[in-house]
């Protein structure tokens, strides 16, 4: 019982939604259901938060390691909920939108997050490098195959690319390496991005069914629970 | 539970496949008889006298019911006015007039010169219209003639995705259609895909050493197919951890992860008998934020050094940073995304690599349950059907772009009319 | 103010940049700012936006949002250990939801667009131009359809990777192998510009250098 | 004339690779703190001096250019900004050198976004670019700016057939009607170009598909590098030309230098941000050659052990 309702709700929902797409009056079902879920979401986040807030507490009561950046994390949750829930400093009043800005919200947002963020997402650069140093070597035909391609396609990004080939006649302008690298990026790039891209389709395709039949249900507990 | 990877193969089986792809190139091809249909009025042009002073009205004004919709549009052709083909043509526009009912008429909209049809997606079904469509002069309208009553029609199945349902009947028919030929019992081959044979022994090592598995399953919400497929995994690999009695540990980035997180481990744990050793401190919700997710999922990687590093689903910009972090404190890894361009890094800094499909059929390849390898095999059909058509697509449109053969210009109209999506 | 704000911004970059040496207190505290503010943005956005602007301003024009409300309602009941489980039925509507959408979705624009952007002529007078005219254009287009094809062989899971269909599967993974090259060489660079323009911010911005 | 601020970092960098290289070749790895130093120092000290290296265009930024420089004067250009403050430091030289020389060539041009954010990178261009450049030129005559609509490929859609009802007025609130510039123009068929900048969605890909394509208009794109590839395919019948990441830009700006000398002087960000980039990918490919070499000693050791 505890597994057969839920498996019916997903293999109703799941039916109508793709019968959906070839009856016309039930073509509004996709956005009904995307904002039901829109709304199941914000409910969610109260257990989220509330387990968010639930863990830095346990932290800070029992004074365990690093207990002291709890504090930090309870106070810059708090600060947001306060500044964007009562819209503090809004210019205007409650009806404004609560990233105006100029709000207190929408300066936070701008001078904590978005460079902590933007940090975080340079911190790639240093990682690509690494990775390249450990990853691309050729062990073997297809760590080769690997290496080369990134390897042409680097030198075709500098000046040394053309540097290297300016030699070539143009009849074999293919061969110089920026005309190269284009080439790898149209062509045999192309092909594999298109085989993996029919194949992860044909995954979904497969997956999806198994879910709505109730077939994979080990996110229930699998199949003796 | 038996596990038939890597042995049985059967003749019986590749045959039928052979034929249900017979059969559906066959109906591809033969099936636009069924429903060809003749689009748009004919197209009569006016001779109406192009006269100085005054504009011609557009002529040939039908309002249709716009097809395969909830009743809620109507599609108005027209052929413009004869004046409008002059090059220093005076129209500035055309403007759309409707009358409700007997009511009055409303303009409804404002179109420019050359315009030949109109959309009006404003209407309600059971009411009747008509139009008439004015040509705009700097100075004054001309209006056409009014159209015969009409109102918008519901369709109740949309004859213009045929296609797009012979090919998902093709593809789900093969799917469901192996799931019962396993279902009753004949042995399907699935060949190793060696990320997941790897699965045991990471998290036997994780065992071993006493550290922790740490299973990231994205950082998309539950509304995405990578997702559902992170959380299907983590069903299986739960389970063997709650078996060989390691500990798992999930930092979420969405707060309905992590609920469906906890009841897919919980589930896990009381399957395999020991539900007291589950808690619900195995997931925890982080932040929502994509670099916040990140930066404490890094510390957590340094911090508490897993043994173990799941990295399976929707993946962006942070694929690289946390697989180098993990890959820093020594985990093994296994990661999988369907995200083509996070692959690469994934290959390039995680032991094992789910490439794209792999993701998707991961938890069936676990389970070993025959229905669910039967799916597979069925995914693999879609697979030859796609190959069969890029065949005769690439040949057909080699010859007829060379040599100008019709015949094979024919089946590449076909093709293109199968395979386009609206 | 806008003077602290800058300086905040220098120290919390500077803090991030020291996860590179190793883990340290720095860290710790960007890291503890950045989950609590961040999570506390995500709850008033999707508050605002999705309660408020979603459900609460439309429910009047469409009274089905109720069944989404109690669906959400149905997933607090997880704090009720007795009732706990009805919480799966709003999962159930979410795995069953995301499942049709997708498969749809997927089947249209993963296989059908791929499938029909693959038919190309394997030559054609139209190669005059570019940057791969000529001969390139000729072994590109063959090589797009070589390698979709064999890259498809590769992902076949019910025939053992042997003999010539083997073979057929290397050459497949080969492709997939020259396509992860390729992506990673050609990211390196925006990464790049990523790390400049925080640099930018450190020298310029922050502390003058740049002029 | 490079200075001894520059030389310093540099002979250290190539002098660490030197040495890293013959710890390679005894078969020793390099710790990757190692690389982060290299990394970053590559990074930093170009952007502290700057270091330019000769950009000649490639064919698909050099086709842009070449139809920027043979339309006839007075032609009307659309260009739209579809990024935002993070895509900036990659996209927006390119807008700028775009601009520059599209108003040299005295066409006319109309600016616009589809993307909230572009708004007030549109204005830093105009404000940083255009003002202290062209004294002369005024906007509602020489070029518009018509701003923000939300929508976006909606807006696509319906400029594609008429401009003034997706934008009746420009920022300032002047009626389209009275602006000279749009006498010839009522819909995006009638301009002679268009030009997208951006990178994300909507970006040039749906300009093409919702514009270029039906309304048979020239597109030519500027983008991050990472959605240059996806472009690439349209290239050269539907969109006429790509400056794809910096260094399309860079290219832009040294071929826009070589043809009009009034620009040698101008500030040249893709080609100064070029000297960062190019430092860093040296520096990456030497750490690969340094990680095989590394490799295939540590292979033989083994063996021989």
């Amino acid at each position: 019982m505890r597994q057969l309702v839920p498996l019916t709700i997903t293999f109703c929902v799941g039916t109508l939604l793709i019968v959906s797409v070839f009856i016309p009056p039930l073509g509004d079902l996709e956005r009904t259901f995307t904002l039901w879920f829109d709304i199941i979401a914000v409910f969610a986040f109260f257990l989220g938060g509330g387990n968010l807030l639930r863990v830095h507490i346990n932290k800070l009561w029992r004074r365990k390691k690093d207990w002291g950046f709890s504090i930090v994390t309870l106070a810059g949750f708090a600060t947001m909920l306060a500044a964007g829930l009562f819209k503090i400093g809004n210019p205007g009043d409650i009806a404004t939108a609560v990233d105006a800005p100029g709000s207190m919200f929408y300066t936070i947002f701008d001078s904590v997050v978005v460079p902590l963020g933007s940090t975080m997402y340079s911190l790639l650069a240093f990682f690509v490098a690494s990775a390249s140093y450990r990853a691309f070597r050729a062990k073997n035909r297809e760590a080769t195959l690997l290496l080369l391609a990134a390897f042409i396609i680097l030198l075709g990004r500098t000046p040394f690319g053309l540097m290297l080939t300016e030699w070539v006649p143009d009849s074999f302008s293919l061969l110089q390496i920026p005309n190269l690298a284009i080439w790898i990026m149209n062509s045999p790039n192309l092909a594999g991005q298109r085989a993996i891209m029919i194949g992860i389709g044909l995954g979904v395709v497969s997956m999806s069914l198994r879910l709505i039949l109730g077939i994979e249900r080990s996110y229930l507990g699998g199949d003796n629970a | 539970m038996t596990f038939h990877r890597g042995r049985t193969s059967s003749l019986a089986s590749g045959f039928s496949a052979r034929l249900i792809i017979v059969i559906v190139v066959i109906a591809f091809l033969a099936a636009p008889a069924m429903w060809s249909r003749a689009d748009g009025p004919d197209i009569v042009l006016a001779g109406s006298d192009s006269a100085l002073v005054s504009l011609a009205p557009v002529t040939s004004l039908v309002a249709a019911d716009n097809t395969y919709d909830n009743g809620d549009a109507l599609r108005l052709t027209w052929v413009p006015s004869i004046d409008d083909r002059l090059i220093d043509s005076k129209i500035i526009g055309y403007r759309v007039y409707r009358l409700a009912g007997t009511g009055e008429p409303e303009a409804i909209a404002d179109l420019p010169p050359g315009s030949n049809q109109y959309l009006d997606e404003t209407v309600l079904r059971d009411s009747v219209y008509s139009y008439y469509v004015s040509t705009l002069s700097e100075r004054a309208e001309f209006p056409s003639n009014r159209t015969a009553v009409i109102s918008p029609q519901r369709e109740w199945i949309n004859l213009d995705r045929g296609y797009l349902f012979l090919i998902a009947l093709a593809i789900a028919g093969a799917v469901i259609y192996y799931v019962t030929v396993a279902k009753r019992g004949k042995k399907l081959f699935v060949r190793k895909i060696a990320g997941l044979e790897a699965i045991d022994d990471a998290v036997g090592r994780a065992t071993e050493m006493g550290r922790p598995v740490l299973f990231i399953p994205g950082i998309h919400d539950m509304d995405d197919v990578q997702t559902l497929a992170a959380l299907t995994i983590l069903g299986r690999v739960s389970r063997t951890i709650a078996d060989y009695e390691s500990k798992i540990f999930m930092p979420v980035a969405r707060s309905l992860v992590m609920t469906a997180g906890r009841e897919v481990i919980k589930s896990s744990y009381q399957a395999a008998g020991r539900p007291d050793a589950y808690s619900d401190d195995m997931v925890n919700y982080i932040t929502d934020e994509q670099f916040g997710y990140v930066a404490a999922v890094d510390g957590i990687m340094v911090r508490e050094k897993p043994a173990t590093v799941f990295l399976l689903g929707a993946f962006f910009a942070e694929s690289l940073i946390l697989a180098e972090t993990g890959n820093s404190v020594g985990a093994i890894q296994i990661a999988g995304t369907a995200r083509p361009a996070q692959l690469p890094f994934f290959i390039a800094a995680c032991d094992f690599t789910l490439i794209g499909e792999e993701l998707f059929a991961a938890s069936a390849y676990l389970s070993g349950e025959p229905r669910q390898l039967g799916s597979l095999k069925g995914q693999d059909v879609g697979k030859v059907i796609a190959m069969v058509v890029i065949m005769i697509g690439v040949i057909s449109l080699t010859f007829a772009e060379a040599w100008k053969i019709e015949f094979m210009q024919d089946i590449l109209d076909r093709l293109s009319v199968v395979f386009s999506t609206n | 103010m806008e003077h602290f704000a800058l300086w905040l911004s220098a120290f919390l970059t500077l803090g991030i940049l020291s996860f590179l040496y190793k883990d340290n207190p720095w860290y710790k505290l960007s890291e503890a700012v950045f989950v609590g503010i961040s999570a506390g943005f995500w709850f008033v956005t999707l508050f605002w936006d999705n309660l408020v602007g979603k459900f609460w301003d439309g429910w009047q024009d469409e009274p089905m949002l109720w069944v989404g409300a109690a669906l959400g309602f149905l997933m607090l009941l997880r704090l009720v250990p007795r009732i706990g489980w009805i919480s799966r039925w709003p999962l159930a509507f979410i795995v069953g939801a995301t499942s049709g959408l997708w498969l749809m979705n997927y089947l249209a624009s993963n296989i059908m667009v791929q499938v029909q952007a693959t038919i190309q002529p394997l030559f054609s007078t139209s190669y005059a131009s570019g940057p791969d005219a000529g001969w390139g254009a000729i072994v590109g287009s063959l090589v797009i359809v070589v390698g979709t094809f064999t890259g498809l062989v590769y992902f076949y899971f019910s025939k053992e990777h042997k003999g010539a269909f083997g073979a057929t599967a290397r050459v497949g993974i080969f492709f997939i192998m020259i396509t992860f090259g390729a992506s990673f060489g050609y990211t390196v660079m925006s990464r790049m510009s990523l790390l400049i323009g925080r640099i930018d911010f450190l020298l310029g911005d922050w502390l003058g250098l740049i002029n | 004339m490079p200075d001894v601020g520059v030389m310093v970092p540099l002979v250290a960098i190539f002098g660490g690779l030197i040495w890293l290289l013959v710890r390679a070749i005894r078969g020793r790895e390099v710790e990757r703190r190692v690389i982060f130093i290299f990394i970053f120092v590559a990074v930093a000290t170009p952007i502290l001096f700057p270091i330019t290296f000769q950009e000649h265009a490639t064919p698909v930024v050099k086709d842009l250019f070449d139809r920027i420089e043979n339309l006839p004067p007075g032609s009307t250009i659309l260009m739209s900004f579809d990024f935002d403050p993070a895509m900036a430091p990659e996209v927006q030289p390119m807008a700028n050198a775009l601009a520059r020389h599209s108003l040299t060539r005295e066409h006319k041009i109309v600016f616009m976004c589809l993307w909230a954010t572009g708004q007030s990178l549109l204005n830093t261009t105009l404000e940083y670019v255009i003002k202290p450049d062209f004294p002369h030129l005024v906007d509602g005559v020489d070029f518009v700016n018509v701003g923000y609509k939300a929508g976006n490929e909606g807006v696509l859609n319906v400029i594609v057939s008429d401009f003034k009802k997706m934008f009746p007025t420009d920022v300032n609130g002047v009626p389209l009607d009275s602006i000279e510039i749009f006498d010839k123009v009522g819909s995006c068929r009638d301009f002679d170009l268009i030009l997208t900048v951006g990178g994300g969605r909507p970006g040039p890909k749906e300009w093409v598909l919702f514009v270029g394509d039906p309304a048979n208009v020239p597109i030519g794109a500027g983008v991050a590098a990472v959605v240059a590839p996806q472009l690439y395919p349209y290239y050269p019948r539907q969109v006429i030309g790509i400056l794809g990441g910096i260094k399309g830009a860079a290219e832009y700006e040294s071929e826009l230098a070589q043809t009009h000398p009034r620009f040698e002087d101008m500030e040249k960000p893709g080609l100064r941000m070029m000297g960062p980039q190019t430092l860093a990918h040296v520096v990456i490919m030497a750490f690969i050659v340094i990680g095989n070499i590394a490799f295939f000693r540590g292979r033989r050791g083994r063996k021989t052990e």
